[in-house]
């Protein structure tokens, strides 16, 4: 069994004193004794605990809903429909990272005139008890008229199948729209040289199809959301968020109230991986409390979870690609058709933007259909788009290695995108880690090892996203012993309290158990985007690391005042000792972070540090990652021997929870490369909306997971920092895919690469 | 959940009262793995659990002195494959429990629950039926014996009437010279419900011929399969890939499965050829 | 569809208790909202995530899968009855020096199911770890680190 | 002076221009500096005081957070992409 390489291959974390060290998390003692809190711990006097009615059709129109019987049992204080909504205007909120129509984020949160997906919320109970509130949902009549369903992407596309919304058209990126209603939302288009001339140069051309299902972020804790509408008119939110700011900026226009009366209290959060930034609760809860005077908790069972909360899209993609016997790839033409779920959205522009990037490919033309079908609305999952996009590509180009005789590391380092290099989209790169993830792999134990046995293969696939910045704040004060509280409003999904308070720590020169990060509700911090885009760490951090600046700055000031001397002859070391002139008998001045804190209070009060950061440069984010597998030829099940991730982690902070990043992004790409999928039958009934038949990995699924970490530091952050929390998704089934044609010689076409999809393309391939 | 209330028996009798009482919504609560999340997602109509695990007949485990065993129907699995003679003894018990579901419903769960939600896929019920349990029956008009693989009638139902329910399991001794082995097809390695599911008893004669055997498929019919046309394959003759191929065409030709998101027919048919020949090897030799 | 109360006399975490609860009430829903330990976590509601594992006398159990009623006389032990104060156990301090939590809602469960697995058998191998904790999902770790702070708590060496 | 890449399905238009030239010091003096040549285009890439619809800008690969104000530095290249988010 593999074990972990626990340490950074680089030297350059050695440069710090905190930065590449592994704490103990400041939040960890609560999160293993049960003390900490998460949503659905809350329980606040005068309670109400809610339930919601969802809809038994994939697609109906609703004619009616009698809810009076349901408001006529005892114990039942309030029902709400849509009805109860003020009308939402036709406008964009900002839902994250992007914006969304504020009428089908309110359709999407409770259903107007019709219902879109199985589970699609319709009305919502809240009463003295979750068991009464569960009653009251059978004694709401509604009556409806069914409608056909549309549940593939590509009969979705064509011109006459049934139209889940009459107004939406196609919109090209230029703006231009289709004359005719249509169930494909937009259309995009990257090309980049000529592409059939790259075709033309081509020694060998592969053309391959893929379809991938919809599968689910998974975490293991439910939805939830608490609200309280105080009689002043402000409203309380807690939940289980990504994002604090945006539940606020998407509750607030919904109910038709400033940010200003809506205070977001992010609870401890169960896993997110992209699923928790859209509101699906919190407004249904508020208008609840508006209704009966009293706080409100709605909690979604895991049926709910899976039947109406935001999965990954399903696809159907085409990739051709031709190379010259040498390995240079002369050519590549991407057709990406996505599933957006009931409206649009699907994360098919950045699935198209990522399909080829790892390669300087000269000659490339990308398509991509975003297609509204009759599932839930897609949310992000972790690097969303790029898994099913590099899937596709990643596959294409192991099929022309084999076929060239090339090693699928030589042919990718070969092709492999450099900095200068500018993709199809026309972004160009910077500083990446490209290639050394790739040379890493290669001199990998794994890599090197022979791999013996029936029925075995290897397989490898690179990975790529983008990251992104955007907004963090950060505050800091400065107590008397010398210890600093945070204040943060980045919700910690997985440690990110531990790597932003150690580059305070790191900028400061103390110690991060001397550093105390607290998450706080958005009147208590600046505005804070989603904690999503494997963006934490690097915007964080940098607020943090600002933070701290000012920190210092003030702390030179102040000493300047005490010695009565000019601030600009003092300086705060990264020693963290602050530095004056001699005195008149020509000693040397200094004090120590402590000894300086101890002073504050008495020398003109206590010191504040505040930041307030909008970073772009977030570094592209690069992976590695080689499988074994076992086929059992007889069942098609597939076991994973032995499993290599490497990734650029620019700077690792915390390794150990860089390390945890990527082994969790392996568990979840293998997930979907072997099992997890959305089961429809023909009338759009979810069928496998339980964890016992949505197969996530198990313990017993998984070996260990050996991560090595890669460090170009990204030139655009104090201290080099590029998310790590996504890309590790990307690579799995494509290299998972691999193995399996080099154990079997059957190269898959769909996923997840089922037990079943594996006989069906084996022993029970009848073509 | 619905609104079920909640009763402890002390006895069989004081059982069967408050079963009868209750009438069609009462059920008995043995480990609950199945019937209190068919309750909380009423998907069956429960009004009234009747908790037979403080009978202490129903949780025990019995060996005879002749080699045989009653497990008493509530028993957790956990006990059952804990317990040194029966994993010596009967091997393919240990098989079954030790796979439903994870350690946390082990704790739980029970055999005669597993028989009594009379699952097509029921992990439980082939290695009952090729070890030819029989199942005590306590009711209204007293006691009755089934033969476990008569004792399922369609998905979800069985031979049960209002008032009875399941005390023990009991098992004849295995004979010299016999083997047994369950099997399971699942698409991860725990946590799952058969795809397809086999069994396997076999008795070999001193000379390494069948002498006897016994084979059953799950997940593949509305009820657990007995299928003795795979048995009759095996039978009078030494184990051959030819019989084994024989006993495993036997199996796919019984299996008349349905498609579903766990599996499709084709799928399960095929794997019940392929864990029919896995269990009869493994049961070979085990016998051996 | 009337809702009654029970009354229920247990031992939690070495102290006796009387407790009201719903008659409807599973033992997950009578921790969290009757007593107020919210420890055990639901992430499924039906057996299959192990967020919700518990002892109950001497076993682990997934407490979504017991009623109430099924408790009388019964001794439960949840996360919040691991630690002594602030005495963490050993494989407390392990999940912790592992890093063997990210969002940390499965983390009790997991402490639960393997401190009763360390219990009957002190010196584990990765495979038994593995199938014992099968029944506890883990989203977010890929479960390295989980397996390790179990070996480090058994004593065993990790590198 | 400064590039502005634009992407295939945008070429509609800038009349099927694939990169364009233009002079400013942050995004929105570029636009404006963009608009007598290619109206459009600067249309489409601003909606407000927001940039346009569904899209985002990137400078020199870097996909920028602040709006029209930032600052654009000289001889760079600005990307028009669709509107990225993560997990």
């Amino acid at each position: 069994m593999v074990t972990a390489q626990s340490q950074p291959q680089s030297k350059e974390t050695e440069q710090y004193n905190v930065i590449g060290t592994r704490p103990i998390r400041h939040d960890g003692v609560d999160k293993v004794t049960g003390a900490a809190q998460y949503g659905a711990d809350l329980n606040l006097p005068g309670m109400l605990a809610g339930r919601v009615l969802r809809s038994p059709h994939a697609h109906a129109r609703i004619v009616s809903i009698d809810t009076s019987k349901a408001e006529a049992l005892d114990g039942v204080k309030a029902v709400i429909t849509n009805a109860d909504f003020p009308r939402a205007a036709d406008a964009e909120i900002d839902t994250g990272e992007g914006t969304a129509n504020l009428r089908w984020v309110l359709d999407n949160v409770i259903a107007s005139d019709k219902v879109l997906y199985k589970g699609h919320a319709i009305a919502a109970v809240a009463a003295t008890d979750h068991h009464i509130a569960e009653d009251a949902l059978e004694l709401i009549e509604v009556e409806y008229e069914v409608l056909s369903p549309v549940l593939d992407v590509r009969d979705a596309m064509v011109d006459g199948s049934p139209l889940l919304h009459d107004s939406l058209h196609t919109r090209e990126l230029d703006g231009s729209t289709s004359d005719n209603a249509s169930n494909t939302a937009s259309h995009l288009q990257f090309t980049k040289g000529d592409i059939e001339e790259g075709f033309a140069e081509a020694d060998v051309v592969i053309e391959r199809e893929f379809e991938t299902s919809m599968a689910h972020q998974g975490y293991i804790e439910p939805h939830n959301g608490t609200a309280y509408w105080r009689a002043d008119g402000t409203l309380d939110v807690w939940t289980s968020t990504q994002g604090a700011f945006v539940v606020r900026d998407s509750v607030a226009p919904l109910l038709q109230l400033s940010p200003s009366q809506v205070k977001v209290t992010p609870m401890e959060i169960g896993g997110g991986f992209g699923g928790k930034i859209p509101v699906y609760l919190e407004p249904l809860a508020a208008l609840l409390s508006q209704k009966t005077g009293r706080p409100v908790k709605l909690t979604m069972n895991r049926e709910e979870v899976l039947l109406a909360t935001g999965p990954t899209s399903g696809t159907y993609m085409r990739v051709r690609m031709g190379a010259k016997n040498d390995g240079t790839i002369t050519a590549g033409e991407v057709h990406l058709a996505f599933e957006a779920g009931a409206y649009p959205g699907s994360p098919v522009g950045a699935g198209a933007m990522c399909s080829l990037a790892p390669y300087d490919i000269p000659n490339q033309k990308i398509d991509g259909y975003d297609v509204v079908v009759n599932k839930p609305k897609t949310a992000a999952y972790r690097a969303p788009g790029a898994p099913q996009a590099e899937f596709a590509t990643e596959s294409v180009l192991n099929e022309l290695a084999e076929q060239l005789g090339h090693d699928p590391l030589e042919m990718r380092l070969k092709n492999a995108s450099v900095e200068g290099n500018t993709t199809a989209a026309g972004m160009p790169f910077g500083v990446i880690g490209n290639v050394e993830c790739m040379t890493a792999a290669q001199e990998s134990p794994h890599w090197q090892s022979e791999l013996e046995g029936p029925n075995r293969g290897r397989g490898v696939a690179q990975g790529f996203w983008f990251n992104i910045g955007f907004e963090s704040s950060a505050y800091a004060q400065v107590n008397g012993d010398g210890t600093v509280p945070l204040v943060l409003g980045s919700t910690d999904i997985g440690g990110t309290r531990a790597s932003i308070a150690m580059q305070l720590a790191e900028t400061l020169g103390i110690s991060s158990d001397d550093v105390h990060p607290h998450v706080v509700d958005t009147n208590s911090v600046g505005y804070t985007q989603v904690t999503g885009g494997s963006r934490t760490t690097f915007a964080g951090g940098w607020a943090a690391y600002e933070c701290a600046m000012d920190i210092r700055k003030q702390m030179e000031q102040r000493a300047a005042q005490i010695w009565e001397c000019d601030a600009d002859d003092v300086a705060y070391g990264d020693d963290a000792i602050v530095r004056g002139p001699a005195d008149e008998d020509g000693n040397e001045r200094q004090f120590s972070f402590k000894e300086l804190a101890g002073q504050l209070a008495t020398s003109g009060g206590h010191i504040v540090g505040r930041a307030d950061v909008n970073k772009t440069s977030s570094g592209p984010a690069f992976a590695t990652h080689i499988v074994d597998v076992e086929v059992d030829p007889d069942t098609g099940k597939v076991d994973i021997l032995r499993y290599t991730a490497v990734q650029d982690a620019g700077t690792a902070i915390h390794p150990a929870y860089v390390e945890g990043q990527m082994q969790g992004g392996v568990a979840q790409g293998v997930g979907m490369a072997l099992n997890e999928e959305y089961f429809y039958d023909d009338s759009g009934d979810l069928k496998n909306a339980s964890l016992l038949d949505y197969r996530m990995p198990t313990a017993l699924d998984l070996p260990m997971i050996e991560p090595i970490i890669v460090e170009v530091p990204n030139p655009g952050h104090p201290y080099g920092v590029r998310g790590v929390g996504e890309v590790p998704i990307v690579p799995p089934a494509p290299a998972v895919r691999a193995a399996i044609a080099n154990a079997i010689g059957v190269h898959m076409t769909e996923l997840p690469m089922s037990p079943r999809a594996i006989l069906d393309a084996t022993v029970l391939d009848e073509s | 959940m619905q609104a079920v209330k909640y009763a402890r028996a002390e006895s069989v009798a004081e059982a069967v009262r408050l079963l009868q009482e209750g009438g069609d919504g009462a059920r008995p609560l043995a480990g609950g793995t199945d019937v209190i999340v068919q309750a909380r997602e009423r998907t069956r109509d429960i009004d009234l659990f009747v908790d037979i695990k403080h009978i202490p007949e129903v949780v025990d485990i019995r060996h005879g002195a002749d080699g045989s065993l009653t497990i008493g129907a509530a028993t957790p699995c956990y006990q059952i494959y804990g317990d040194a003679t029966i994993a010596e003894r009967f091997p393919i018990l240990v098989d079954s429990t030790s796979l439903i579901g994870g350690t946390a419903i082990q704790g739980r769960a029970s055999l005669g629950g597993n028989l009594c939600n009379s699952s097509p896929a029921a992990d439980g019920i082939p290695s009952l039926i090729v070890l030819e349990a029989q199942v005590e029956i306590a009711g209204p008009n007293g006691r009755r014996t089934v033969a476990v693989e008569d004792f399922c009638t369609a998905p979800g139902r069985n031979v049960l009437g209002s008032g009875e329910f399941v005390v023990s399991l009991s098992f004849p001794a295995p004979a010299a010279g016999s083997g047994a082995r369950f099997l399971r097809f699942i698409p991860r390695n725990e946590m799952d419900i058969a795809v397809t599911n086999a069994a396997t008893q076999i008795r070999l004669n001193g000379d390494g011929s069948v002498a006897w055997a016994r084979v059953a498929i799950g997940a593949v019919a509305p009820t657990p399969l007995l299928v003795s046309e795979a048995a009759d394959a095996l039978v009078g003759q030494p184990l051959s890939e030819d019989s084994i191929a024989a006993a495993a065409s036997a199996s796919r030709a019984a299996a008349n499965p349905i498609d579903d998101m766990r599996g499709s027919v084709r799928q399960r048919v095929h794997l019940a050829g392929v864990l029919t020949e896995r269990t009869i090897r493994h049961a070979a030799e085990r016998a051996a | 569809m009337a809702t009654e109360h029970i009354v229920v006399n247990c031992t939690i975490n070495g102290e006796s208790q009387t407790f009201l609860a719903n008659e409807r009430d599973s033992l997950l829903e009578a921790l969290r909202d009757r007593i107020g330990l919210t420890g055990a976590k639901e992430g499924c509601n039906n057996g299959n995530c192990g967020a919700c594992c518990v002892n109950m006398d001497g076993r682990i159990v997934n407490s979504c899968l017991v009623m109430a009623g099924e408790c009388e006389g019964s001794e439960i032990r949840t996360v919040e009855g691991l630690a002594m104060g602030d005495q963490l156990t050993p494989l407390q301090n392990a999940f912790l020096e592992q890093a063997a939590l990210q969002c940390g809602i499965c983390t009790p469960g997991f402490l639960v199911a393997a401190e009763a697995l360390l219990e009957q058998n002190p010196d584990p191998s990765e495979h038994e770890i593995r199938y014992w904790l099968a029944g506890n999902l883990c989203r977010c770790t890929g479960y390295d680190k989980i397996i390790k702070a179990v070996q480090q708590a058994a004593g065993q060496s990790v590198v | 002076m400064v590039t502005v890449l634009v992407p295939q399905s945008l070429r509609t238009l800038t009349d099927g221009e694939a990169v364009l030239t233009a002079e400013g010091h942050n995004l929105r003096a570029v636009i404006r500096d963009l608009a007598p040549r290619y109206p459009e285009l600067a249309e489409r890439l601003v909606n407000g005081d927001r940039i346009g619809r569904g899209l985002s800008l990137a400078i020199n690969g870097d996909v920028v957070s602040t709006g029209l104000i930032t600052k654009v530095p000289e001889g760079a290249e600005i990307s028009i992409v669709p509107q990225i988010s993560g997990g």
